[in-house]
């Protein structure tokens, strides 16, 4: 069995309010030296496979159709095996 | 009797809090801004429902940090009664004055309508003008009110009594147990997903929510038994 | 395309391009070539619809401002007033369902407060393809969920809308939506700049790179090429809003500023041209000046970029430092950027340097305008020549009911508004879902308001005049069946591309019906939008004039819904017993048909009936309404039987030996209510004295849905079973 | 300067409704192989620091106090140089 790692973020240039938010809640508790905070989706898949390679493209495939909005996000899908 | 509702930046049910504990209930009522540090003055605080930061990063906890939060728990702490409605229930939480933790909705979907709750205790400053096993039917708005405890903190809930509301069937929300509202152990603070603002008066069409408002007010005159 | 002379990329025609130089007297620079193309979009300078725009009523002793504002406004008495506007964000949400129609309510909610009234509700007005398409279930869970996320975070209550499933909306979907919003008349604020020499300030969100050239996406077609525009899409920060709505009413509550104006289509160029455009006033603004998100932009980027939650505002003489500390509490910042001046240009710097100087008055009343050709086509005669009795009846009357009742666009949309928060504020009297329209009390007084959404595109496909009409009219009866007086409308018109001539004939004759009924029935037009290009492929939407209306209850105690109430109560008709199938509901479930003659409208009759019905109920003597529209009569009594969970017996008579006509007519100045059986004869009479037809059909009771037709009962069917598939449908196809 | 990447993720024993959803649409498109999903947040935070172990420090502190909630979350932190 593999592992999928999938991690999502917003595109370069793409507002993220919630980054923004937490960015200025931290000034606030004094974490002066915050430069900036995105905030994105990590997203575990565990896939019945037969090989890296194969879970690998699948999990491509899956980010493609369904994890990710290619609109506004872009992905990187890391894989493990495990047991 | 003087009540303080708490305003956070994205509060959004503040005015309806206000209109209610002024208009319907005739008491007195202020606004108490996030950025203060004191609470001196207030017979009871109203964390109400809304979006405080915009419920970003997860409900209600970038509010449980804001600078007015210390002395609200210090209220509570000297047996202060404090209600928290929907995203004031998530900052209670985040705050750690009542345990537990929200989840997103099990349909994964916000959702606005009326429920029936069961009081499941009539035992607390909330609920003493409702009697336990009493049904009422109080609106719900909310896309995380999916509440979340271990199973030793749910034994101590049942074991203390401080469930203080349940859904009837079906449960809006996948929240354990069915549990919409609880209250600390010393039962002075209450943290409930249902708006017992918006169910206070007659034209709206439903009066339900109005004793729960009520119950505090007649714990308090009659000195806090 | 990237062959093509620049100012055809950014969609400016060889002869505007000419007039441009004329204008000038010189060559634009690539900055001032970018505002004029986004300025003299169709989407900013309506130079494809203002000639017939100006068909509308726009004036009555109700409205305090007409078209021309950010949004209309509206005398309720009291010293107060309802401001009200509807906007489109059709291309956005095809592309990004969830953002589109998010920042779609975020910029119709800007438009209200900017005029420093408080938004008090919103409404929403949505078009898609066939359910059963996955694209079309994606769509529409985005968009719905995007409309929710925004006003539900904003403590906005979402108190009224419509669906429609159609297959014409399949590649371009339709999202409108409304805000309404309450202001104290006194307290009122334009979009004006103030004294030659007053500091812009601009507050909210920073400037990014995104929506660059928006407005010009919104006047193009839909085509392969729109997904290249994608980073046109924004991400909307409802929280900023919430944030911006607070600080801004009070700068205006307090007297602080000359006027505000948001930036929303053509971003900071358009509302820093409209501002000034007013008074004949100037603009002068420094780039370098706008707080940005993102590094490296461009003075083009800048001045063009469509960054959401924006506010520009123009103080009064030595409040600057007031304002600011007033947004500073807010958390946000208020940067002066500029300044109103005297010459009537609108210039842009750099620094020291002019990177561009065009004026105002060339970008915003130079507009061109077009008159474009119009052709009848081909399908109108055909279709309004069509003869439903030759169609066979039905043999099931059971399943035709059935049928109907699990249409899509005839089910329960509780799927939708249960997402949506219809209560905070807590002045929802009659909820989504319960009357013909939703009904808020006032708070302080003891007056309501009512409002409502409505357009049936299919019958304006068929017969643009009549269905123009026939949607303003059906707004005021919704409005009429809650106990409410109708005011006034806001209106957005959903088209295809109105350079082709048949797109432009369904246009212009849809204005004229529309008009003729606001007219009629004293409902001027203070609002609206247009939206055009609504093509995939080249085939177009359905025309779809969406009419937002408001109206006005004396007594918030004496309102309406649609429920049955007591077992005993006679259900009654009143208007015209009819059977016109035209465009039904009926014909296109049952039959697979979209055909027939629209059902003519009587106007006079129509106004009868609505202060017959505002009567009826301040008077106490109905206690349910309801309007007959899509599905006919047999729907609208299941309707007020599921709502009230009771069951009733009619008793028909067929027409020309046919039920289905009597049963599922759509035809419009019609509504069912139910009445204690003393006091029918007073209602008789009301509504004779009114001229308007009243015929007993049936009683109220048990738990069944009961229709006879000639005395045969041809549908029986259990209440629970009705509420069951009606209830069910959406949330079925959802999940 | 640093980044910091955050990980975090429901504790085991807390319900995932989302992961749970969107393995059910994975399912529907016919990816059989899928076993389970879990849905995270992977958060970002550029920081003005010193030496990394500052930065992971402060991370952590900042992960304590706002970013992860101990009830139900976990949550991992790494830290690289950028410029
Ligand atoms: N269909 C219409 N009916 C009446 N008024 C309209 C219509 N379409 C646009 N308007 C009016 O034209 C003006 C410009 O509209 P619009 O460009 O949508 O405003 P905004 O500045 O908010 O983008 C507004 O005052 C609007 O009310
Ligand atoms: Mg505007």
């Amino acid at each position: 069995m593999y592992k999928g790692k999938v991690l999502i973020t917003l595109k370069k240039g793409v507002l993220d309010p919630q980054g923004e938010a937490v960015k200025k809640s931290f000034h606030v508790l004094d974490y002066k030296e915050v430069r900036d905070v995105r905030v994105g989706k990590y997203i575990e898949v565990w896939l019945n496979q037969d090989s890296p390679e194969a879970a690998y493209r699948e999990l491509v495939e899956m980010c493609d159709k369904l994890l990710a909005n290619p609109v506004i996000e872009q992905y990187e899908v890391e894989v493990v095996e495990v047991e | 009797m003087k009540f303080g509702v708490v305003v956070f930046p994205g509060s959004n049910c503040d005015a309806d809090c206000y209109h209610v504990i002024k208009e319907v209930l005739g008491e007195e009522v202020e606004y108490i801004w996030h950025g203060e540090t004191s609470v001196a003055g207030f017979d009871a605080l109203v964390l109400p429902g809304g979006f405080s930061y915009g419920d970003y990063l997860r409900t209600g906890a970038i509010a449980s940090l804001s600078p007015v939060m210390p002395s609200v728990v210090e209220f509570a702490q000297r047996g202060g009664l404090v209600i928290g409605i929907c995203n004031g229930f998530q900052i209670l939480l985040e705050a750690g004055l009542l345990p537990g933790a929200m989840l997103r909705n099990d349909s994964l979907q916000f959702r606005c309508l009326t429920v029936e709750l069961r009081v499941e205790t009539a035992d607390t400053p909330f609920t003493c003008l409702l009697e336990e096993g009493q049904v009422i039917r109080v609106p719900i708005a909310h896309g995380e009110g999916n509440y979340f405890c271990d199973e030793q903190v749910l034994d101590e809930l049942r074991r203390n009594r401080q469930i203080v509301f349940t859904y009837r069937d079906p449960n809006p929300n996948g929240s354990r147990a069915n549990i919409a509202g609880i209250v600390n152990q010393e039962r002075n603070v209450l943290g409930m997903m249902p708006h017992p603002e918006r169910c206070a008066e007659k034209v709206l069409g439903g009066e339900d929510g109005y004793y729960i408002l009520a119950s505090m007010v007649k714990w308090f005159k009659e000195g806090g038994r | 395309m990237k062959d093509k002379p620049v100012w055809q990329q950014m969609g400016l025609t060889d002869e505007e391009y000419r007039m441009v130089q004329e204008i000038l007297g010189r060559d634009p620079n690539y900055l001032e070539l970018g505002m004029f193309a986004v300025m003299w979009s169709e989407h900013c300078g309506y130079k494809n619809s203002r000639p017939v725009l100006k068909l509308f009523p726009t004036e009555g002793p109700q409205v305090i401002q007409g078209p021309g504002e950010n949004a209309g406004v509206v005398d309720i008495g009291d010293g107060q007033a309802v401001v009200f506007k509807i906007e489109s964000h059709n291309h956005p949400s095809a592309i990004e369902p969830y953002q589109g129609a998010a920042t779609g309510v975020g910029g119709i909610v800007r438009d209200i407060f900017t005029m420093g009234a408080r938004p008090i509700a919103s409404l929403n007005s949505l078009r898609f393809g066939p359910l059963h398409d996955e694209r079309v279930k994606y769509l529409f869970a985005g968009v719905v969920s995007g409309i929710g996320g925004y006003g539900n975070c904003l403590g906005i209550p979402t108190v009224a809308g419509e669906v429609y499933f159609e297959e014409s909306y399949r590649g371009n979907p339709l999202v409108n939506a409304m805000c309404v919003g309450l202001v104290n008349v006194d307290e009122l604020a334009l979009a004006v700049a103030g004294e030659i020499g007053s500091p812009l300030m601009l507050v909210g969100a920073k400037t990014g790179r995104d929506g660059i050239h928006g407005a010009t996406f919104a006047s193009e077609e839909l085509s392969e090429e729109s997904a290249e525009k994608r980073p046109s899409v924004q991400v909307g920060d409802p929280f900023m809003e919430k944030l911006l709505i607070e600080a801004c009413l009070q700068i205006i509550q307090e007297g602080l500023v000359f006027g505000a104006q948001d930036l929303g289509a053509a971003g900071l160029t358009s509302s820093a041209a409209e501002m000034a455009s007013k008074e004949g006033r100037g603009v002068e603004i420094d780039v370098l000046r706008v707080p940005r998100r993102e590094q490296g932009m461009t003075r083009y980027e800048v001045m063009l970029s469509e960054s959401q939650e924006r506010m520009l505002i123009c103080p009064r003489p030595g409040q600057e430092e007031r304002i600011r500390q007033i947004f500073a509490k807010w958390g946000l910042d208020a940067t002066v950027i500029g300044k109103v001046t005297g010459d009537g240009m609108f210039r842009v710097k750099e620094g020291d340097k002019v990177a561009g100087e065009v004026p105002v008055a060339a970008l915003t009343k130079m507009c061109p305008v077009y008159h474009r050709t119009e052709e009848e086509p081909a399908y109108y005669r055909q279709h309004r020549e069509f003869d439903p009795s030759t169609l066979p009846e039905p043999l099931d009357y059971n399943r035709v009911l059935r049928d109907l009742l699990a249409s899509p666009n005839i089910a329960s949309k509780e799927w939708v508004f249960t997402q949506y928060d219809y209560q905070v504020m807590t002045n929802t009297v009659v909820v989504p879902g319960k009357g013909d329209a939703a009904v808020l009390r006032v708070k302080g007084t003891g007056k309501g308001i009512a409002l409502t959404v409505d357009g049936n595109g299919r019958m304006v496909y068929l017969d643009p005049y009549r269905g123009g009409m026939l949607a303003v009219c059906e707004a005021a009866r919704n409005l009429a069946c809650t106990g409410a007086r109708p005011l006034a409308l806001t209106n957005c018109l959903n088209f295809g591309n109105p350079e082709k001539p048949n797109i432009f004939w369904q246009f212009k004759n849809t204005i004229q019906g529309m008009a003729a009924a606001a007219r009629q029935l004293d409902t001027p037009v203070v609002s609206g939008n247009v939206s055009f290009y609504n093509e995939t492929k080249g085939e177009a939407v359905y025309p779809t004039p969406v009419v937002g209306m408001v109206g006005v209850l004396e007594d918030i105690e004496a309102h309406m819904d649609m429920s049955f109430k007591h077992d005993g109560d006679l259900i009654v008709l009143l208007g015209s017993y009819g059977s016109e199938l035209g465009g039904s509901e009926y014909l296109k479930i049952e039959h697979g048909l979209v055909t027939g003659a629209v059902p003519e409208v009587n106007l006079d009759e129509e106004k009868m009936l609505l202060q017959l019905l505002q009567l009826v109920i301040r008077k106490g003597m109905v206690n349910s309404c309801h309007d007959i529209s899509e599905g006919g009569m047999a729907i609208a009594l299941a309707e007020c039987a599921i709502q009230g969970e009771r069951g009733f017996v009619v008793n028909l008579e067929s027409i020309a030996g046919r039920a289905d006509g009597v049963l599922f007519s759509e035809a419009p100045t019609r509504v069912v209510v139910s009445v204690p059986r003393m006091l029918l004869g007073d209602v008789m009479a009301l509504a004779e004295g009114h001229l308007i037809d009243a015929r007993v059909l049936g009683e109220v009771g048990g738990d069944r849905l009961v229709y006879r037709v000639d005395g045969k009962e041809i549908i029986n069917l259990a209440l629970d079973e009705a509420t069951s598939i009606w209830g069910g449908a959406i949330r079925c196809a959802m999940s």
